[in-house]
């Protein structure tokens, strides 16, 4: 990693400044907050309360509300970690890598959701809150790639270094995912052993999934939200020599 | 970045290098060329950042701020640092086997020839785990004999080696300086050599 | 640049010699590890004939896992990891180096053994090619992809258990595709599919992997 | 609102513990991922406070 | 003698709290050769459930085997174990308040998460207060055992192998035991005799094993 | 074994001690006597044998011919060898607080105090990783300023230290020989203090 391989646009370049994305950061901030809030307790408050039950499983199915937004942000997350992981490694970007080390925590935080909902709701449909099906193999895998990625950034001690072996972590399990999907789908599959499935999805009314697209959208705002937050701290604790930041408001006061 | 047109001519130069660990800066500013025939002599207090700096001219510690440039294309650098980067299991004569063949080869001859050069004869066949601290490095600095490299980097490499040792050392230093090589390396004692040039870090350092 | 490559392979060879117990010890591992299951779990033939193919190859991932921890570390505490990396040549010319002889010291001698330890836990012998194939195939693949795990945590003290942590779920692949081929061969049904998907994931590792762990060993 | 109490709103025909124990869930561990975030973000401005003021 | 101790057992906490990661590190390969367990072998719950009191055994001696290895070998080769063995106080101190951090750090998590475990491995219910029983009983046992493979391999460069060669033949009693008493207890069985066999074998491990481990040390 | 019975003031004294590794004899036939106040310095090219000998006197080396003898009851030892035994992840002040526990107890004030003695100040919260390798010997050194021991033993306690560390360290040795202790120790380097005592390994070496 050396030498860049592919120039940056020159708008990228600016994004990569820490003082463009403290301060951009810091007004966009205030905006996730809200519209994640006013998202997600709609969405919530409406499916837990006025959507209609569904004919097959009753109330049990508004679990989906936060179990099926949680999957999928558990899965963006770490497609999106990889992501800034990469930027980082390819145009040696340090903002790139404190991204990505923001999602970490928070991409877990969602996947051990998805579990443990998923897992709640597994007792009333499957009579178990265990089964080695290929959807829930593969999350409870998710989790410990999280799991490594953290423990891997936690181990190293130079933030520089822990940057870039995350990233290089990240993106490895990145290509694996759709890999080890595809060959826990193929595995159980070919076991047949558990005769549960995960409902396909049906033709649901508007009154069950608007919800569902509201906290899913919701959630998305929230890990924004975070991952803002999360970064300009970095920002703080890593540049608190330089002179932008002495002469920045948050820190004069003024 | 700039040098003088002339810098196709020198070994190594750094521009506006500067050091930074968790915060603290070690150096800055750092602007020096290194030509043929030069020994440098890195000197500073405990702690002043010269293993840092020659770790950053090796390649083996990242560089964020300034720049270091070996503007001759085919400059082959030797470092040895604090670690030897000898195996315990090996011998001697293995090891050095080992780290010639890293770029280029050697005989067994030239071996035994570059470990009596470094007082080990007798022991080309001991595994290093059998051999003193002092053995040890001298196992390290034989490479110096065998593998040809024009600038040498080396930290401390007078460490537990005896007096009679140092004498001999800095006679290798002098003549690879006059046949045409150059050497950067840090040492808390004194080199006895004429041509030695003195890079203080302390004149780098924040105040 | 084959040259470079010799002098690491020759001299990872030669320390292992130096240390024969260095060599049989994933073997060993192994060995303890298929024994040791039918004396936790139950000796009976048919329960253990049916997990057998699943057992084989998580011990023989097991092995593989452990023996990979100091595939960079020792190198590295030593200092002469720094010296490899100071060499004129790309780094991954180093890691596929340094994993051949892994393979060759921790793979190798388990396939070989294999038959031995299918008899043991009553795998029908006509699963046995496929078992010895399927492992030619996945332990490259493991001590690849385990490299990139080994890179990274080098320098980093006591690794052994975040090396873990890092490579099993990189491994889920190997084991199920692994495992089932054997499942299927002792079923008596096709294993060309599998064995291809094997194959795929080595080559697909071979490709991947030297870079990665190159890269994370020059942070 | 679908449901005819707030007692029936609790109970969800015996799926209330794990309908609301979810949405607990939810609220929980990433309300705790905010407040993290969060504190993280006032120590380190007080922090880079305090290191302004003793470099003046 | 109990200053000392403390002094030791405060240390060695304070290492593995500066490094969180080691500490759930056991943890995690535990869980996580459990989960690859049912990838390897089959989903099905009914052999799972058959198999799930040998596989949490071999599981959780694995993880304790391996937690083993750097038992005393960092502070040999930092040289504090030479700091350690100057002090005026018998070994056996010494060994004895490195294994208790030792247990702590990986056995105890491990009791904690057996529950979990046991569900994803559909053992019935009735069955878990046994094996967190045997596990409470047993694990200490591994940990003492260990400490005597780990003493003697101490200084040795890739120990890691060896030691599992030297003390998985102690384990082997304790693995039956525990894994016996485990499944007796799934079959509705009686446990209290598995337990007190246990029992005796651990306090006969925490008299023999720190003497032991203690005169290997000073080697 | 004999001795004379005014050896119950001495704090250290061999008898006839000899060591032999890998069928090579490096020394035999030492005799001498460590009184309180006495600084020795013992000498030899590398490989004579000086560790061995420092850590046959302290008990991590095992003495098959001749003997070592503390006659005094309570006499507390201090080895700091090549490798200084400290933690790399836990900070200057951590290490030096378990390494006291081993045979007593200490203050953080106490430590701090040590550690500003060895020129550490502002780096106790650092961890040793973190230090450079002068500054990682003298953590270990702070040690001497808070354990009471008698007899030092320091194998090349001047490694890595910086010139005015050289200085402070042999103040350190002269007052602790003029406290009652005694020091053992050996370099490479001279040690100019009036009372040093030096033992030749060479002396000892057969022909
Ligand atoms: C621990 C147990 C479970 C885990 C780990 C899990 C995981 C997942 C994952 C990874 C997704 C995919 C999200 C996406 O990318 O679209 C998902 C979606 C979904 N899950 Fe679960 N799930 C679990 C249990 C359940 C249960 C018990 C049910 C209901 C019977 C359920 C119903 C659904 C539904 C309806 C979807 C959305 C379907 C779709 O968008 O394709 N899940 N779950
Ligand atoms: N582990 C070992 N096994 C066998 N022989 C050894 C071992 N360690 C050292 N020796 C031999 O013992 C002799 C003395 O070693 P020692 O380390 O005591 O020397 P030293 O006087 O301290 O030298 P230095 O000045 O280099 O530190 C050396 O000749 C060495 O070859
Ligand atoms: N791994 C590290 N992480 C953070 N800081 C470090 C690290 N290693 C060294 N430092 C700091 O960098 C500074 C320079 O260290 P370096 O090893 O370059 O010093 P040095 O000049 O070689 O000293 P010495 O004479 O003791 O060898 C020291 O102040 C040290 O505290
Ligand atoms: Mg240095
Ligand atoms: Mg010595």
């Amino acid at each position: 990693m050396t030498q860049s391989i592919w120039r940056m646009p020159r708008w990228f370049h600016q994004m990569g400044s820490p003082k463009w994305f403290y301060d951009f950061g810091g007004i966009l901030q205030p905006w996730f907050a809200v519209v994640a809030f006013v998202l997600l307790t709609w969405g919530v408050v409406w499916g837990l309360a006025y959507a209609p039950a569904d004919y097959q499983q009753g109330n049990s199915f508004r679990i989906m509300y936060v179990h099926v937004p949680a999957a999928i942000l558990s899965q963006s997350i770490f497609l999106g970690m990889a992501v800034a992981g990469a930027i980082g490694l390819i145009w040696k970007m340090k903002l790139a890598f404190m991204v990505a080390r923001s999602c970490i925590a928070i991409g877990a935080t969602f996947t051990i959701i998805a579990l443990l909902t998923g897992a709640i709701w597994g007792k009333p449909t499957w009579g178990a809150y265990w089964v080695w099906d290929a959807r829930l193999t593969s999350t409870l895998v998710l989790l410990f790639l999280y799991a490594g990625v953290m423990a891997l950034n936690q181990a190293i001690s130079e933030r520089q270094v822990a940057g870039k072996a995350t990233a290089i972590l990240a993106i490895v399990g990145t290509i694996n995912i759709p890999i080890i999907k595809y060959s826990v789908e193929w595995w159980n599959t070919l076991h047949q052993s558990s005769s549960f499935t995960l409902t396909s999805k049906p033709s649901m009314p508007a009154d069950m999934y608007l919800p569902l697209l509201l906290t899913v959208l919701g959630s998305y705002c929230l890990f924004a939200l975070v991952v803002l937050m999360r970064t300009r701290t970095q920002i703080l604790q890593t540049q608190s020599g330089t002179s932008w930041l002495a002469q920045h408001r948050d820190i004069t006061g003024a | 970045m700039s040098f003088p047109s002339s810098a196709i001519f020198h070994l190594l130069c750094t521009d506006d290098l500067a050091c930074e660990r968790d915060l603290r800066v070690l150096y800055s500013g750092l602007n020096f060329t290194v030509k043929a025939g030069e020994l440098w002599h890195i000197k500073g207090r405990n702690g002043a950042g010269k293993t840092t700096l020659l770790r950053q001219l090796a390649g083996l510690h990242p560089v964020d701020t300034g720049k270091v440039l070996y503007p001759r294309h085919a400059t082959k650098v030797i470092y040895i640092g604090h670690k030897l980067g000898l195996k315990e299991q090996l011998t001697a004569d293995e090891n050095l086997s080992w780290l010639a063949g890293l770029d280029g080869s050697s005989t067994q001859q030239q071996r035994y020839a570059a470990l009596e050069k470094v007082g080990l004869r007798g022991y080309e066949e001991n595994t290093v785990a059998q051999l003193s601290a002092g053995q040890k490095r001298r196992v390290a600095l034989a490479r110096l004999h065998l593998c040809k490299g024009n600038i040498w980097l080396l930290d401390e490499p007078f460490t537990s080696i005896d007096q009679q040792g140092i004498v001999d050392e800095q006679d290798w230093l002098n003549q690879h300086t006059l046949a045409g090589g150059a050497v950067l390396m840090t040492s808390h004692q004194e080199i006895s050599l004429p041509q030695v040039k003195i890079l203080d870090l302390s004149q780098y350092a924040p105040l | 640049m084959i040259k470079f490559m010799l002098a690491i392979v020759r001299r990872d060879i030669l320390l292992v010699a130096r240390q024969p117990a260095e060599m049989i010890n994933p073997l060993v591992f192994f060995v303890l590890v298929v024994a040791l299951f039918p004396l936790g779990v139950s000796p009976e033939a048919s329960l253990l004939s049916e997990v057998a193919a699943g057992v084989i190859w998580v011990a023989a991932m097991l092995a593989t896992l452990l023996s990979l921890e100091l595939l960079f570390k020792l190198d590295h505490d030593d200092g002469s990891l720094e010296q490899l990396l100071l060499a004129p040549y790309p780094s991954w010319t180093l890691v596929l180096a340094k994993v051949f002889v892994h393979w060759l010291v921790s793979g190798l001698p388990l396939i070989l053994i294999s038959p031995l330890i299918a008899t043991m836990l009553f795998l029908p012998t006509h699963a046995v090619p496929a078992l010895m194939l399927s492992l030619l195939l996945g332990t490259p693949t493991l001590s690849l992809l385990g490299a990139i795990g080994a890179a990274l945590v080098t320098g980093v003290r006591g690794g052994g258990m975040l090396l873990t942590l890092l490579i099993l779920p990189l491994y889920v692949p190997v084991i199920i595709f692994g495992s089932s081929s054997v499942a299927a061969a002792a079923q008596g049904m096709a294993v060309d599919g599998y064995i291809a998907l094997l194959a795929a994931m080595f080559v697909f590792a071979l490709m991947i992997t030297p870079w990665a762990a190159g890269s994370a060993l020059k942070l | 609102m679908y449901f005819e109490s707030l007692d029936a709103l609790l109970n969800m025909a015996g799926h209330g513990p794990y309908v609301w124990s979810c949405y607990g869930l939810f609220v929980a561990l990433l309300g705790i991922n905010i407040w993290h975030a969060r504190s993280q973000n006032l120590k380190a401005l007080k922090q880079a406070k305090a290191l302004v003021r003793r470099n003046q």
